[in-house]
């Protein structure tokens, strides 16, 4: 297969080939990748890639997935727009 | 392999069977060959036919002296599991659930399947249930060569159109 | 691991890859940094990714503006292909009278110290971010050659560097004790092992004053929880990163698309990098009304992060005649990420033995011995 | 690419919506998102993805992934498969990262 | 900012059985739910369900959406719906960041039970985000929710219960499965739902999978590859099936976003796809008054989610002070309920998972 045509984060158009060379450079760990290359930094948050990312470090590494530390979850999962959080704060005053 | 492909052996199949003899009444055959946690065929009999048991989990026995192969656990079954046949002369009566659309009429010929999905015969379609009761899952009842007693166990979809 | 080496650097953000590129650039090698998460994994990490020499102190102009040129040639230096700096401006707006005679000191400043700084009018600020509002803003200050960095970017291009000059990085060890003997330094205890060193320089961030105390020097910083969002990407709409101290924001478009922007609301002392809805709250009613278009972008994300406050709000660079060998960089007060190439030239030189690019009074903790001393820097969120 | 018959589920006749996708006409249904009416007409490639430029479409249909971002009514980065289908919406493909215009 | 005495969030079989017996016990409930509709998967569930009569069993899933909302029905004056509603956000002060259309607003829960249930896990393979590749559960919604085929041809990916059940609602679609794939050595899901597609025509292809998308704006076709011990595709084996549409079911993992972002403790379980909440026996997460019940805590069967549901409730209502009937009894009986259904071979995973997590079973 062909890691370049395999997407894995779609928000930062991450591909396999991608992780595969920043592996090699050394960063193995989930937030180390979402730093340097975006991956799981787009508006879905690693909702879709993150269990992707995950696996394949683990199998890069040949470490259990136990092994491999989620990404830290930080709000909000979706995105809201910052017209609509003034106009909540600001009927609630 | 039916854990590779889906497919039970004859061996299986024919285990499940009565004797031939026994088949001369209507009887439910019970193709639940894994042991899953289920257990609507015990309940929905209303002759106490169906043992599942205690643990909810073991494969149902069925004690073909009760089985009046009436059908209704055929509809009941989640997994679809369950036929009904009966041996008349030479053919092969048989009750199947079925859940697609259209519903085949009475006296339409229609392809007879096996268990790996191929045509093996024809037969025709002597009566559909498909009432209120059967909520959905129609119970087709259909007559076929009687050879095909251990193979015969669906009708190939037609979508009409 | 290594067991020993000359010198351990404790934190792998900006300051810690900045010191260790910088002393292996000047041929020390035996060097290790030492990283509890990842390299940026703190403050630097955190950050809102902007650098500017507008500044009120003539210390902070001065290490900025080096820290600035430094930037200019950073991918050519340390051999990275980009760093993501964009030099599109800093521009401050203020809101009053009394802001406005600070600008105009500040600018005076700046320009002495060959800042390009300028001061603007409402009208000119539009000029340069046409969908500010101008409601309430009586003048600015603008200065072409701030801008945004990227400090992943930034960080990793000196870790590259030093690594290739032989530094080694331990990320995921964490440092639990220090040793010292009769007023020395003689080893860093961690959670991997113990590594036996001569010199220890505290490049810690948020957790200074901790590291502080392991040496048994009392660093009279504190930390403070300051929380960030931002948005989807958009198309390019913003140039420079605009910034209000007595709005108490900043808010700025990186070169990737997403708006990044926070705020400088005072919170209790300690270590807490929680997220709050109040944040939220306060950080969309303020950009909403500075920069209204702002208001249709989504926010994907928001996290806190630790500045390490110092008395006077400048950083602590230097050594302490407490114990020997055990150097500090730290008291940022929110900016560490763009001093960052300045705190690695003062810092390899003092532990060198060299004359320092600046005079050091100013940046050393002796300053503030039995002295009551107030921020003075003020120009800060 | 409608269902016309169901042997479970009763599909009632709904309401067409007219709505536009890249200036022309279409019709979905009441009860449609943009991007199931989309779906139906034969419509899959929702928008190009920001760097590489790859056709993308939905994925989850529950709002989860952000591959069916979408241009609606000139607001760009709408999630297609959970925004409810209106009458007359301008729908466009996205290319990029959008534009926001102040409301 | 409202105060709310219960806020269930997610209206899935878990959310539904949680709400009905908090309102029961006598506590006002706020219930919320992304969708239109409350259900969650169930509102797509065409097929009868397994299990006993306690767990509706034989009933369809979306015929028993209907007797469990049918049940809150009584209880209007003390529950409030909000449906279409995200929580986007978890704070530690137990205050929700909720969205509607283009509303924002925050409430307060003094009791919260989570029932978020769990999102698809994606594959990768050439060409996997091409239109026309989608999620299982993305193809059941535009079925069975909107009425629309996904596609005239599917290559179905992967033979756990989804994968089996989903490539049987396409056919009754009216949509041809092509093929089924599953990288595994054996099918994992109930060999009776197998057996349901294979007579029917569907090939199940073990020790296969897919190797490359093809196709130019959307799915034209697909490659598929036999796998190796390694389960690494073996070059030379690559055929091309003509499909336009390729179903994605490998697997799903706990939806536990907002409880990370209010530090609940969580553990990393293989068998769960993912991180779960660290529960107590009463359902409750390690934040005091936060519960959490169904596919979040462990990926399951509706069966079992209903039945946590109810443990999760009825433990949320004593903490609010309400006396529960026959209590111990009644969370006795559900234990032991959970028990049966997790007693067989297809509970192995499940009792593997749980005995990881200090779960008795």
């Amino acid at each position: 297969m062909d890691p370049k045509n395999i997407i894995i984060c779609r928000c930062s158009d991450v591909t396999l080939a991608d992780l595969f060379e920043l592996f090699d450079e050394g960063y193995t760990s989930f937030e180390e990748l979402k730093r340097i290359a975006r991956v799981g930094m787009g508006p879905c948050q690693a909702n879709t890639c993150g269990k992707m990312v995950q696996w394949e470090i683990s199998k890069y590494f040949k470490k259990p997935l136990e092994e491999i530390p989620f990404h830290n979850m930080r709000p909000l999962t979706l995105g809201v727009k910052l017209r609509a959080i003034k106009e909540a704060a600001e009927d609630e005053e | 392999m039916i854990e590779k492909d889906g497919v039970p052996s004859l061996n299986q199949v024919k285990a499940e069977f009565p004797t031939l003899e026994t088949l001369e009444k209507p009887k439910a055959i019970i193709e639940c060959y894994k042991r899953i946690p289920c257990n609507p065929c015990e309940t929905s009999c209303p002759f106490d036919a169906i043992t599942v048991g205690e643990d909810i989990n073991d494969r149902p026995r069925i004690d073909f002296d009760k089985c009046t192969g009436c059908g209704i656990c055929v509809y009941n079954c989640p997994g679809l599991a369950i036929t009904v046949s009966q041996i008349k002369g030479e053919e092969v009566h048989l009750k199947i659930p079925y859940e697609f659309t259209p519903l085949p009429e009475k006296g339409k010929r229609v392809n007879v399947m096996n268990r790996s999905g191929e045509v093996i015969t024809q037969g025709t379609v002597t009566k559909v249930q498909a009432g209120k009761k059967q909520n959905k899952t129609a119970l087709i009842h259909l007559s076929i060569p009687k050879e095909y007693v251990y193979e015969a166990i669906t009708i190939e979809v037609s979508h009409g159109s | 691991m290594k067991n020993k080496a000359k010198i351990v650097i404790i934190g792998g953000g900006i300051s810690g890859a900045s010191i260790a590129y910088n002393l292996a650039e000047k041929g020390e090698t035996d060097v290790v940094v030492l990283e509890r998460h990842y390299l940026t994994s703190g403050a630097t990490g955190r950050c809102g990714a902007g650098v500017r020499q507008q500044w009120g102190t003539k210390m902070n102009c001065l290490i900025a503006k080096k820290s600035i040129e430094f930037f200019e040639k950073a991918e050519e230096i340390l051999d990275y292909d980009d760093v993501e700096f964009k030099q599109e401006g800093y521009l401050i707006v203020g809101s009053d009278e009394e802001e406005d005679e600070l600008f105009e000191k500040n600018v005076k400043l700046q320009q002495s110290l060959g800042i390009p700084a300028k001061k603007l009018t409402p009208e000119e600020a539009k000029e340069i971010v046409p969908h500010l509002n101008t409601d309430g803003v009586y003048s600015a200050t603008f200065c072409k050659t701030d801008g945004h960095l990227n400090p992943f970017l930034m960080t990793d291009a000196y870790y590259k560097a030093a690594k290739r000059r032989g530094v080694e990085f331990y990320t995921e060890t964490e440092v639990t004790g220090i040793d010292v003997e009769n007023g020395e330094i003689k080893g860093v205890k961690t959670d991997k092992g113990y590594i036996e060193c001569e010199i220890v320089v505290n490049a810690a961030g948020g957790y200074a004053k901790q590291i502080g105390e392991m040496a048994g020097v009392d660093i009279p910083v504190f930390s403070q929880n300051r929380e960030i969002l931002v948005t989807e990407p958009i198309e390019r709409m913003q140039d420079p990163m605009v910034i209000s101290f007595s709005k108490n924001i900043y808010c700025q478009q990186t070169p990737h698309g997403a708006f990044i922007m926070g705020r400088g609301d005072n919170r209790e002392a300690g270590l807490s990098v929680e997220s709050t809805w109040k944040f939220l709250d306060e950080m969309a009613k303020t950009v909403t009304n500075l920069l209204p278009p702002v208001g249709e972008l989504r926010v994907i994300r928001q996290w806190g992060g630790l500045y390490n406050m110092s008395p006077d709000r400048q950083p602590i660079i230097g050594g302490t005649d407490e114990v020997k060998g055990f150097y500090m960089a730290c008291g940022f007060s929110g900016h560490g990420f763009m001093f960052g190439p300045m705190t690695g030239v003062l810092i390899s030189e003092l532990i060198l033995g060299e004359e320092p690019s600046m005079p050091m009074e100013e940046l050393e903790l002796s300053r503030f011995d039995g002295k009551d001393v107030e921020a003075y820097e003020t120009n800060v969120v | 690419m409608r269902i016309k018959e169901h042997p479970i589920l009763e599909l009632a006749e709904k309401p067409p919506i007219p709505f536009y996708f890249n200036g022309k006409k279409l019709y979905g249904i009441e009860g449609d998102t943009i991007a199931s009416a989309l779906h139906a007409n034969g419509v899959k490639k929702l928008s190009e993805s920001i760097h590489l430029k790859r056709p993308r479409g939905f994925y989850c249909a529950i709002g989860n992934c952000a591959s069916c971002n979408m241009v609606v009514d000139g607001e760009p980065n709408v999630r297609t498969c959970i925004t409810p289908l209106k009458e007359g919406m301008r729908v466009e493909n996205q290319q990029g990262k959008g534009h926001i215009h102040a409301k | 900012m409202q105060n709310k005495e219960a806020i269930v969030i997610g209206g899935g079989p878990a959310g539904l059985t949680a709400a009905f017996e908090l309102l029961q016990a006598g506590a006002s409930v706020c219930l919320i739910d992304r969708n239109e509709r409350l259900g969650g998967q169930l509102t797509k569930q065409t097929h009868m369900f397994f299990g006993s009569e306690k767990q509706y069993a034989s009933h369809r899933g979306i015929d028993i959406l209907e007797i469990l909302t049918n049940a809150l029905g009584k209880y209007g004056n003390k529950l409030e719906i909000l449906t279409q509603t995200t929580v986007v956000g978890m704070y530690r002060d137990k205050v929700l960041a909720c969205v509607k259309g283009d509303k924002f607003f925050k409430l307060k829960g003094e009791k919260i039970v989570f029932a978020t249930g769990a999102s698809e896990k994606a594959l990768p393979f050439e060409n996997n985000d091409l239109p026309g590749v989608y999620a299982a559960g993305a193809v059941q919604t535009l079925m069975n929710e909107y009425g629309i085929k996904p596609g005239e041809k599917v290559l179905m990916v992967g033979s756990g219960n989804i994968g089996l059940i989903v490539s049987y609602q396409l056919m009754q679609a009216g949509v041809e499965v092509v093929g089924l794939v599953e990288a595994a050595d054996r099918i994992g899901g109930y060999l009776v739902h197998a057996s349901k597609i294979k007579r029917l025509g569907v090939d199940i292809l073990t020790k296969t999978s897919v190797k490359r998308a093809i196709g130019k704006e959307s799915v034209e076709a697909a490659e598929i590859w036999d796998l190796d011990e390694q389960w690494q595709g073996i070059e030379g084996t690559e055929r091309t099936l003509e499909v336009d549409t390729i179903c994605v079911a490998v697997g799903l993992a706990p939806l536990t976003e907002l409880l990370q972002q209010m530090g609940v403790k969580v553990q990393y379980v293989r068998e769960f796809g993912g991180n779960v909440p660290v529960l107590d026996e009463n359902y409750q997460t390690s934040v005091e008054g936060v519960y959490a019940c169904g596919d979040l805590v462990n990926i399951e069967e509706a069966s079992s989610a209903m039945v946590e549901g109810r443990i999760a409730g009825i433990n949320a209502a004593r903490s609010l002070g309400y006396d529960v009937e026959n209590a111990d009894f009644r969370i006795k009986a559900l234990h032991h309920e959970l028990k049966d259904l997790r007693g067989g071979p297809p509970g192995d995973k499940v009792r593997k998972g749980l005995k990881k997590l200090g779960v008795a079973t």
